[in-house]
């Protein structure tokens, strides 16, 4: 089945209970009881928990995140894993044994690809204005697109965009987050690649390079100027934000 | 950019990344597989068979309108944003054939296909990102929640939900309800001014040669039943554009061709102006 | 919490794999995997599974009766207990732990379409009277719609208009902002964004409006009174009608 898998140090002979702790039987004690809780709250809940319900069950003097980054570690290699999306917490089975739960798949309503294009626009340009979605695609979007990806809950109006119009923004939920598999959304498949690119920029950025067929690449044109590095850094920091928010 | 988006292809599309109807540039033409031009044009460039930064954008403007030229000559209904788009890369195919020419806004051809080629790659990213996101484990389907879930643990705030969407929606569905009583405009099947005029300025605004109405804009961007309504929004247009000085007309006789050039590009000249 | 219980040999750090099979590597990757992936059917399935379900989803030369032990005993004093009722399996919260469970399942409620409508317009067009809201609706308003909204918390009595019959005023409070993620009331769609979002036709008559939002919430209109403890009492003590007819 999954032959690639190292099995000789398991989960389930792990020591898990790190040795710094271990020296002080009342803080490995209380550390592991409050393991037990938020395991059972964790496994209770199909959805995620944020940290802060999950602070507010635990007894006060709790490190949430030592004690999250503890049963992360003790289920990783397990067929449940503890996975973080944005600042929430669940439980999911095992990525690799998805050849096993066909049992449990719901059918999911598939996406038309105009959806799944836009989806894909807003994901890793957000936030981002209906019309800049259009000019990316270079078609109208259809109400019954937005309709469509409103319903599945990945998308929302982030708010407006401080500019003349006010035109409103699109961006994610924590249930996209959820639904992918992502920590948060600069774990977005590519997002480092396609913004050192300029991918992501509104317009043709500066130092887009494409070599000319009819010109010399590095010639620079009448009116232009060479980048200094300021400008590059610039650029970098222009770029709409592909989600580090 | 009209009616081209209202319904977008979306019914053909319900497979992800499939094959799209054409797969030769030799013309197996189906332009409703396509959403749209840049998506034809994505199309073609990719069976250039060359990375995007290395494509011709010449060739592909020649492909392109060869795709056009094909699709009209089968009377095979484009929406119009096909057609300005052809318009515009007849003009960029005549200005790259003279290199290192500026136009009238400064920029040169090879900086106009550049930007093309930005379009294109950025489209081409994010239909690569809308891949790699469907394919990821995917809850529901490749990863699972808990089968039987405890209890429900929510925070307080969110026990009554409600999206600014939905208020939105309610919103507006409820004040148009109350608005629209029976307006109702049947499309309309001819040419406005202002849609020739806004083309008209994109287009033969910037040529500074003597540029012929017919064979430059109407080919392209009129199906042969509009020929009549378009050379004559276009006309009317053009006069309007010539009363406030921005445009020159000529024609050297009753019926001939008429002849247009932006007035920035050249000395004054008497205008005449004969009915055809 | 439950100070009775025996903290010194604890399941987080328990070696779990029985000394038997550790004397065959192979034996023990095969049980090890087959506790993974017996973990994950038991962990995403809608039902207690039984032992012949079980079976019939792992590989063929399982020892289910073997794994299904070892995962209960290793899931034994955690947050979580595997528990065999009949001859189906599940997981369970530890009995230890239940008051951790929120018993009054917190439901989420839908605001009804009527209640939604009457929201956005105290939002958009605030201060407003009940009479407006109806005028604007055309429908009475129930007194149940406002109940709910009131509950909600994101409509409070503003003050009173000073006209005729002194109608109670109706605005937002600071939580509807909050909950619907805008910064302030003018960051409420004007009606070009809401044409430009798709929800408004292109094709609206030429009176048509959309208010715009006030500047400051907090600020009376001209023709509007604050509430006075008088009044506060009296919409305390009658029903809170708008008190316009």
């Amino acid at each position: 089945m999954d032959d690639g898998r190292q099995f000789e140090v398991m989960a389930y002979d792990d020591d898990v209970i790190p040795a710094a702790n271990a020296e002080n039987p009342a803080a490995r004690l209380h550390l592991q009881e409050a393991m037990r809780m938020a395991e059972a709250i964790l496994f209770a809940s199909a959805e995620p928990v944020t940290e802060k319900a999950l602070a507010a069950r635990l007894p006060g003097e709790t490190d949430v995140g030592a004690v999250l980054a503890e049963l992360q570690r003790f289920y990783d290699r397990r067929g449940v894993n503890l996975v973080r999306t944005g600042d929430a917490w669940s439980f999911r089975t095992a990525g690799d044994l998805a050849f096993l739960m066909s049992r449990e798949q719901v059918s999911q309503k598939k996406l038309s690809r105009a959806a799944l294009e836009m989806l894909a626009i807003i994901a890793y340009h957000q936030p981002v204005t209906r019309a800049e979605i259009e000019e990316i695609r270079g078609v109208e979007t259809s109400k019954g697109t937005i309709d469509t990806l409103m319903e599945t809950g990945w998308i929302r109006f982030r708010g407006r965009r401080r500019t003349p119009g006010r035109p409103v923004t699109y961006g994610t939920t924590p249930a996209f987050l959820d639904h992918f598999g992502l920590e948060e959304l600069r774990d977005l498949p590519g997002i480092d690649e396609l913004k050192g690119a300029g991918l992501l920029s509104p317009r043709m950025p500066a130092n887009f390079n494409v070599p000319m067929p009819l010109a010399d690449p590095d010639a620079l044109a009448e009116d232009e100027d060479a980048l200094t590095d300021v400008d590059l850094e610039e650029l970098g920091l222009l770029t709409p934000k592909g989600g580090d928010d | 950019m009209k009616k081209g988006g209202d319904t977008p292809f979306d019914a053909i599309w319900t497979q992800d990344g499939g094959e799209r109807g054409v797969s030769e540039p030799a013309l197996l033409i189906d332009v409703d597989g396509f959403e749209g031009p840049l998506d034809l044009l994505l199309h073609l460039a990719r069976n250039q068979k060359v990375d995007l930064a290395r494509i011709s954008v010449l060739e592909l403007a020649r492909q392109y309108l060869a795709f056009i030229a094909g699709a009209r000559a089968m009377r095979l209904e484009l929406a119009a944003d096909y057609l300005v788009m052809a318009a515009w890369l007849a003009y960029l195919k005549s200005r790259l054939l003279i290199p290192k020419q500026k136009g009238p806004d400064g920029e040169t051809a090879e900086e106009l296909a550049a930007a093309l080629q930005f379009r294109l790659k950025r489209l081409e990213a994010m239909r690569d990102a809308a891949a790699r996101l469907v394919n990821r484990n995917r809850l529901g389907r490749d990863v699972f929640a808990r089968g039987m879930p405890e209890a429900i643990i929510v925070e307080r705030q969110n026990q009554w939900s409600a999206t600014l969407y939905d208020l939105l929606t309610a919103y507006a569905a409820e004040r148009q309800r109350r608005a629209v009583t029976n307006v109702r405009i049947a499309r309309r099947t001819v040419w406005s001014l202002a849609e020739a005029r806004e083309i008209l300025e994109r287009l033969i605004g910037r040529a500074s040669d003597w540029t012929a109405l017919e064979g430059f804009l109407i080919d392209f961007l009129a199906r042969p039943d509009e020929r009549a309504t378009a050379i004559a929004s276009s006309f009317a247009a053009t006069l309007e554009m010539v009363r406030e000085g921005r445009l020159e007309i000529r024609q050297e006789s009753a019926f001939s061709a008429l002849y247009l050039r932006s007035r920035a590009a050249a000395a004054p000249k008497p205008v005449e102006v004969d009915h055809g």
